[in-house]
């Protein structure tokens, strides 16, 4: 027994022996450590993977021309299980702890701001560029790069009531702080435009059947059903509607291709505001990481991964360069957060894929070109443009 | 060395719910997979008040522990009633139920998106942050923890858990309240898991429902049972070993989501592995590590006669007077107008073919079964509706046919926990009064041992129960028995399948206790037993009464014998 | 007032779906558990495998979905044997403890879905081929796929308790099911039973797990949500009784779905564990129980 | 004790058989033995052994040490079921008909080792004629016979088998005088027709006299007599025995 035991702590010395140092090296002179914490693993993995996919396509782009200035990265990644507030705090501490990352790439809300805190503490720079909740704003440190729920549904109601005449306007979003923003901004912009919300249905991410929810917002009879939820649920939930019997239009803020695949035909019509990544559209930038996105894993790019490209692409990729050419060290703590910080008292303007630039906000949330979009066929068509905050249509 | 650090505080933080569990699934062989829902429970408690009420910290895990013990003892009141696969499955409705609150009772938890910066608790005005930090106070309760589980789970009040966990009607028939026991095990594990809870809201200054998931009680039941049940050194080790080393599995050159899938797959592969090859975990619970190894009991120099004497309670003639018992199952009769009377001092025996209602008998007037109609009078006090334990603690006592030791405690402890009225059965005296505790339970061992020394066993004491031949488990019964005090006792079959020079020896021992002054009645198959040790006997057939009178008179009887062994065929 | 009589004729009508598949798996995890006692949770992994069989078929192949639908009962029912022989039986020889024999089948059930996800990726795959089409009576509407999963469950219930009454070995399992040991007396082989109720449990989990992909995709932790409704529904109807576990399963997915007439629809999957927790606590033998 | 019956003849053989349950040993060292058309009684007290004796015999107990043998082979690793193919049957003291079952169902499962279906319908028909009491009852659920119906298809079960030795376990055990003659009247009719080899434990000692051959007494789990039934009834006293 004794010897069993004594054979055990001599494995879990070893081990320690073996993979403590590994950890140790601290970070060589020339080399900037981006550390990410995502989905890799549980029902939101699929984001993880795209994410960092776009990450590190720009890492690899990066490295290939020389660096920033000299500065090679390094791109490190863990995992918050989807959601996972105990896996992304330990994650967190090691790459921060261990690995002395100063900047730190997350997704989803929760996950994002149980780091948030760390960050702060360590004062280094935190982006987001998946996580919506209206809970995300005004965080220090914590910068997003995509619009939140909260700023681009007003225009959603604003299209049904101006554009489809919406009177009864339903919603079916997810139910925490994405989707209930969502909810909450559907019901405000309502109340301003003369619209009434008849039915308010949170469900829970990734449910797959909203039978229940649907039917009691059918018996509701709604002119407009607002989504507010996210990813493949917009498909599910689209396509269970049509089945259900609700013909009116369907509308909503986010649209992915694989949500497109599961909705189907039931997909066409459905309309969002967003602000929206054209693999096909925009500019130079686009094309550069469309094309070298194809070339290293096939297939078109979702918004999912140009948003993480064009954080190490577009956002930190300026801010070495400011620092260097200031003479600092991008990897000491606190020099890419304070270059952030003093960046946007300047009002400098990050470039973006999505087509001209996207001005980053003090309070942490962004602006982007945005649109209305229709489902035709398979695909999304520009049907309005949002300009400064109306709807061009 | 933050990152080893916060690791560090995790497996604290997790050993404080693995021995939390440990209590109620090692000690008490409750199972539960409800317990990333109490830890849940008083992560949201302690950041609820903290959020919405401005509580500081120190009173925060109060109000954490507070709800939590309360939460947990309301489960125990149903999960009272089932056992097995149903336990198991009343938890995990309980966990999904906490779980789907979680998520959905949005105004209280703000659901998924959880509740975010939670007071971090301050030293002298300085707020701790850092793992470091953390790292004292974590440390200290988590001693604390174990040291109040070690305290409770080798004191009376832990033995008489394991004898829960190993036979809970031998429990009932030995004087201990099953429910007392359940309930207070229960709310204890729920207090620790409340600890645990509050600690983790303010490390973490963020809570959401992620951290509190059926794969997080899965994760704990496995970590107690890898490590060891009721042994707390084993769930230390199964901390170390199950939240340190896969951290470093973060180290390996590979894609995240690899690592933490061949992550999963080894631990799934050795808890199969695991219920194979060593399903007593990696500190099985005789091991002699992690707890005080305890001397060899000297054999006591005085003989046991002494403590079988009879503690005065009542000194009328008779002991035990039933009258008028029935009972039914379905359609069939069990007993009906059952009367007898138990002699002081004497030894009553009940014969009668198999089948005839004999255990039923015993069952009826140690409450083990409600009489439908009749009463039991034990010196002079109705008995009839007494709960089993409390009819042996007004002085009437049964065995078992089948023996039903605790198998996996040791002899000593088996006798031992038979003992009424021991102050470290309590919680209040097991901490308020160490002394009084620690000299009664000298007391006690030494009584326990005179007891196997009546028996002829106390060479015996350190073994396990379940290692012992079958005779010498029905002397233990025997002492397990006497132990309780109770002045009438009634022996199931106590010399059935033992060998023949062991009959003679329990019988023999069963005329000490009769002369000793206590009241003896038993149910036994081999009439030449009968024959030799009983001064008076009943006839039973049918669930009747249909003669009695002295052995050698009634097996006289040719009425009797032909019931007995069957009518001759026309 | 109409509207709210749509509205109960609608979830009725959910419920009626979701229950028929309900029944299926508890069927197809009750019989399993009537007759070993076995508490086999690692049946979710049986249904993921078996689905993820028929996405290979359908997806990779290009067979058609009849085939899919062969291919998940085939790779259910070895899958199922699999587990039976290979971690169960074993256990069996060294007496393994109840709590032991379930954690053995957790254990398997977080190894194997893991193995899932390093094999297929995380990814939610579809299982296509099936043409859905909307259908509405009167205020009910619902898809050519819930009609599917009515119809398939209610065929294979039926099939199922046909079997176990008129067939030689269908009889063999209710009598150790009903009596082991006598059961043993009679000559019937307790090993080669427990072999066919697993082979027979994990075909019908595979063809539900097909049906649910249809509808719901295919992914490694898939079968973790229907398996606890298979639990739930076992014991609302009472263990051991087939047409308890059809009942239960048609109750628990009225009750569900019918929660929707008084609480928002995300509360769902808490009414079911809500029900199974009052009926554990009032009446443990279930709903339909004898005893 | 002797085993008696050296003539070779002995359908079933027990030697110095030890077994029990998990680590408690119930019989220590038996050996007996039945020869082809004996009714052998086993008899002694409650706990002595008699039924963990049997089961072991028939396979649901593991022999620790010592042997059985049927018919002069080894039989004391095979599984039940083989020993039922080879014509062992037994029939147990407790739970003896499958109560969720109905009364047919319970007697096809008897013929279970019978794969052809005419063969099956041809005993049933048989052991129905034998037992018409069950011929009335045939679709009821057998849990809702009374304990004489019950014990009557339990014995229409094992016939079903078609048995050349049947262990019977105390099948009198909890019937009212008149049904316990009724069912000794069936055995020793079974007896007559089928030409069934039985080993009966039974406490009902008049009774069992009454139709065995030759008697074993058992106490905690070793032999302690083996006589002819006639010698054993010739004592006219048994309580020393039990």
């Amino acid at each position: 027994m004794t010897r069993f035991l004594a054979a055990i702590s001599l494995v879990v010395v070893l081990a320690f022996l073996v993979v403590v140092p590994s950890g140790q090296a601290p970070a060589a002179g020339g080399t900037l450590k981006v550390g990410m914490i995502l989905a890799m693993t549980g029902p939101g993995a699929f984001y993880g993977q795209v994410m960092s996919r776009g990450a590190g396509l720009a890492v690899e782009q990066i490295n290939k021309a020389g660096g920033v200035d000299g500065w090679k990265l390094e791109l490190l990644v863990e995992d918050h299980k989807s959601g996972d507030a105990d896996a992304a705090v330990t994650g967190g501490r090691k790459l921060l702890d261990v690995d002395k990352v100063p900047v730190i790439l997350t997704s989803y809300s929760a996950p994002t701001l149980a780091i948030q805190p760390l960050a702060v503490e360590k004062k280094i720079l935190l982006l987001n560029g998946g996580g919506v909740g209206s809970a995300l704003v005004g965080k220090p440190a914590l910068y997003n790069t995509r619009m939140l729920s909260s700023q681009t549904a007003p225009f959603i109601v604003q299209w049904a009531v101006q554009k489809m005449n919406a009177k009864r306007i339903a919603t079916l979003f997810w139910n925490d702080a994405a989707g209930q923003g969502v909810n909450a901004a559907v019901k405000a912009t309502c109340a301003r435009l003369g619209c009434q919300v008849v039915a308010e249905e949170p469900h829970d991410i990734g449910a797959k059947t909203y039978s229940a929810q649907l039917a009691r917002i059918k018996a509701r009879r709604p002119d407009v059903l607002a989504l507010g939820n996210f990813g493949d649920d917009v498909g599910y939930a689209v396509n269970q509607a049509r089945a259900l019997g609700i013909t009116g239009p369907i509308v909503g803020i986010e649209w992915t291709p694989n949500a497109q695949k599961i909705g189907g035909d039931a997909m066409q019509g459905y309309t969002i505001a967003v602000d929206r990544f054209d693999p096909a559209g925009g500019d130079q930038n686009t094309k550069r990481f469309v094309e070298g996105y194809q070339a290293r894993h096939g297939g078109v790019p979702e918004f999912y991964a140009a948003n993480y490209y064009e954080h190490v692409q577009h956002v930190l990729r300026p801010l070495i360069q400011r620092i260097v050419k200031r003479g600092g060290t991008p990897t000491e703590p606190g020099a890419l957060l304070a270059e952030m910080q003093a960046a946007l008292k300047e009002g400098v303007a990050f470039e973006s894929v999505y087509g001209g630039n996207m001005q980053l906000h003090a309070d942490g949330t962004v602006s982007k070109p945005m649109g209305v979009y229709i489902v035709k066929g398979t695909e999304l068509s520009l049907v309005g443009r949002i300009v400064g905050g109306k709807i061009e249509g | 060395m933050e990152f080893w650090v916060h690791v560090l505080n995790f497996i604290l933080l997790l050993s404080i719910l693995g021995v939390s569990l440990n209590l109620l699934l090692g000690y008490a062989g409750l199972v539960s997979m409800a317990h990333g829902a109490f830890f849940g429970v008083g992560a949201y408690a302690a950041a609820i008040v903290s959020r919405d009420l401005g509580v500081p910290f120190p009173l925060t895990l109060v109000v954490a522990v507070a709800v939590t013990t309360a939460v947990a003892a309301a489960v125990t009141l149903p999960a009272l009633r089932v056992y097995g696969e149903y336990l198991i499955l009343l938890t995990l409705a309980f966990q999904m139920v906490i779980y789907g609150l979680m998520l959905s009772w949005t105004d209280l938890t703000a659901g998924r998106t959880g509740i975010a910066g939670i007071a971090r608790p301050a030293v002298l005005g300085t707020p701790m942050t850092t793992p470091t930090q953390f790292l004292p106070l974590i440390a200290v309760l988590t001693a604390v923890a174990f040291a109040v589980a070690w305290r409770i789970g080798e004191s009376p009040f832990g033995r008489v858990l394991k004898a829960l966990r190993d036979d809970e009607r031998a429990t009932l028939a030995i004087g201990k309240s099953v429910l007392r026991y359940k309930v207070a095990v229960f709310a204890i594990s729920g207090a620790f898991a409340g600890v645990a809870g509050g600690l983790f809201a303010h490390y973490q200054a963020f809570i959401n429902p992620f951290s509190f998931t059926l794969d997080r009680s899965i994760f704990l039941v496995a970590l107690v049972v890898l490590g060891g049940t009721a042994n707390l050194l084993g769930t230390f080790v199964g901390a170390v070993l199950f939240v340190g080393l896969p951290e470093m599995l973060r180290f390996i050159q590979m894609r995240q989501d690899v690592v933490d899938a061949v992550r999963n797959v080894i631990f799934g592969g050795l808890l199969v592995l695991f219920m194979r090859f060593r399903p007593e975990g990696l500190v099985p619970e005789h091991s002699r590590l992690g707890r005080r190894r305890r001397p060899a009991p000297p054999p006591p120099d005085v003989s046991g006669a002494v403590v079988i004497a009879r503690t005065a309670r009542g000194d009328g003639a008779t002991a035990l007077v039933a009258q008028g018992l029935a009972k039914h199952f379905g359609g069939i009769r069990a007993a009906e107008d059952l009367s007898l009377t138990l002699p002081r001092g004497q030894v009553t025996a009940l014969v009668g073919p198999n089948g005839a209602g004999k255990t039923t008998v015993f069952n009826l007037l140690t409450g083990f079964l409600p009489a439908e109609t009749g009463t039991v009078t034990l010196e002079g006090r109705d008995v009839t509706r007494l709960a089993p334990w409390r009819a042996v603690r007004a002085g009437l006592a049964r065995s078992f046919q089948d023996v039903r030791l605790f198998e996996r405690m040791t002899v000593l402890d088996n006798v031992l926990v038979a003992i009424p009225d021991q102050p470290g059965e309590r919680l209040g005296p097991l901490f308020f009064a160490p002394g009084r505790v620690a000299r009664a339970e000298r007391d006690n061992r030494e009584r326990s041992l005179r007891y196997l020394a009546f028996v002829g066993l106390a060479q015996r004491a350190s073994d396990v129960a379940g290692a012992l031949s079958f005779g010498e488990q029905k002397l233990v019964a025997l002492a397990r028995l006497l132990a309780t005090e109770a002045d009438v006792l009634l022996l199931d079959e106590p010399a059935s399948g033992v060998d023949p020079q062991w009959v003679a020896r329990i019988l023999g021992l069963i005329r000490q206790c009769a002369e000793a002054g206590r009241t003896v009645c038993l149910v036994e198959h081999n009439l030449e037993a009968v024959l030799a040790v009983a001064d008076h006997a009943y006839f039973m057939e049918a669930g009747r009464i249909i003669a009695e009178g002295p052995p050698e008179r009634l097996m006289a009887d040719a009425r009797l014998a032909e019931i007995y062994f069957g009518k001759g065929r026309r | 007032m109409n509207a709210d009589l749509g509205l109960a004729a609608q979830l009725a009508a959910n419920g009626l779906i979701a229950g028929s598949l309900y029944a299926l798996l508890g069927v197809s995890w009750g019989l399993i558990f009537a007759t070993t006692k076995i508490f086999h949770f690692a049946h979710a992994l049986t249904l993921a495998v078996a689905t993820y069989g028929a996405v290979l078929v359908v997806e990779r192949a290009g067979l058609g979905l009849p085939l899919g639908f062969v291919a998940a009962a085939v790779v259910g029912c070895l899958f199922g044997l699999a587990i039976e022989v290979g971690v169960y039986r074993p256990l069996r020889r060294v007496n393994a403890t109840q709590l032991n024999v379930f954690l053995a089948s957790l254990g398997f059930l977080i190894a194997g879905e893991s193995v899932l996800l390093i094999l297929f990726g995380p990814e939610a795959r579809a299982l296509p081929g099936f043409a859905v089409e909307g259908i509405a009576v009167g205020p009910v509407a619902f898809t050519t796929i819930e009609a599917l999963w009515i119809g398939a469950s209610w065929a294979l219930v039926l099939a199922l308790m046909a079997w176990l009454r008129f067939t030689r070995w269908g009889r063999a399992i209710r009598a150790v099911a009903s009596n082991p040991d006598l059961a043993q007396c009679v000559g019937v082989d307790r090993a080669r039973v427990f072999v066919l109720v697993f082979a027979v449990g994990s075909t019908l989990a595979g063809i539900g797990g097909a049906l649910i992909a249809l509808r719901d995709t295919a992914s490694p932790f898939m079968g973790v949500q229907p398996v606890l409704a298979a639990f739930i529904a076992v014991f609302l109807g009472g263990i051991g009784s087939i047409p308890g576990a059809i009942a239960g399963g048609l109750v628990l997915g009225l009750a569900e779905n019918m929660g929707g007439l008084f609480l928002p629809g995300h509360w769902q999957g808490v009414i079911a564990f809500v029900v199974l927790f009052v009926v554990l606590v009032v009446r443990p033998s279930g709903l339909f129980g004898a005893r | 004790m002797s085993a008696a019956g050296a003539d070779g003849a002995a359908l079933l053989r027990v030697d110095a058989l030890v077994t029990g349950y998990g680590a408690k040993q119930i019989v220590s060292g038996v050996s007996l033995d039945v020869r082809a058309g004996e009714v052998v009684c086993l008899m002694g007290h409650n706990g002595a052994g008699k039924t963990t004796l049997v089961k072991a015999v028939f396979g649901l107990l593991p022999v620790w040490q010592g042997s059985v043998s049927f018919d002069g082979d080894p039989i004391e690793r095979t599984s039940s079921a083989e020993r039922v193919r080879r014509g062992l049957a037994l029939v147990p003291q407790e739970r003896f008909v499958f109560a969720d079952l109905s009364v047919a169902e319970n007697l096809d499962l008897g013929a279970f080792s019978v794969t052809d279906a005419r063969v099956a319908q041809e005993r049933r028909d048989k052991v129905l004629a034998l037992l018409p009491v069950l011929a009335e009852r045939r679709r009821q659920l057998a849990g809702t016979l009374s304990g004489g119906e019950q014990r009557m298809l339990s014995l229409g079960m094992a016939l079903m088998m078609r048995p050349r030795l049947l262990l019977l376990d105390e099948p009198s055990l909890g019937l009212s005088p008149l049904l316990v003659e009724r069912i000794m009247a069936t055995i020793e009719r079974i007896v007559r027709e089928e030409r069934v080899t039985v080993l009966l434990v039974e406490q009902n000692v008049h009774q069992a006299l009454s139709i065995a051959d030759r008697v074993y007494i058992v106490r905690t789990g070793r032999l302690i007599l083996e006589e002819t039934a006639a010698a054993m009834a010739a004592r006219g006293e048994w309580w020393d025995l039990f």
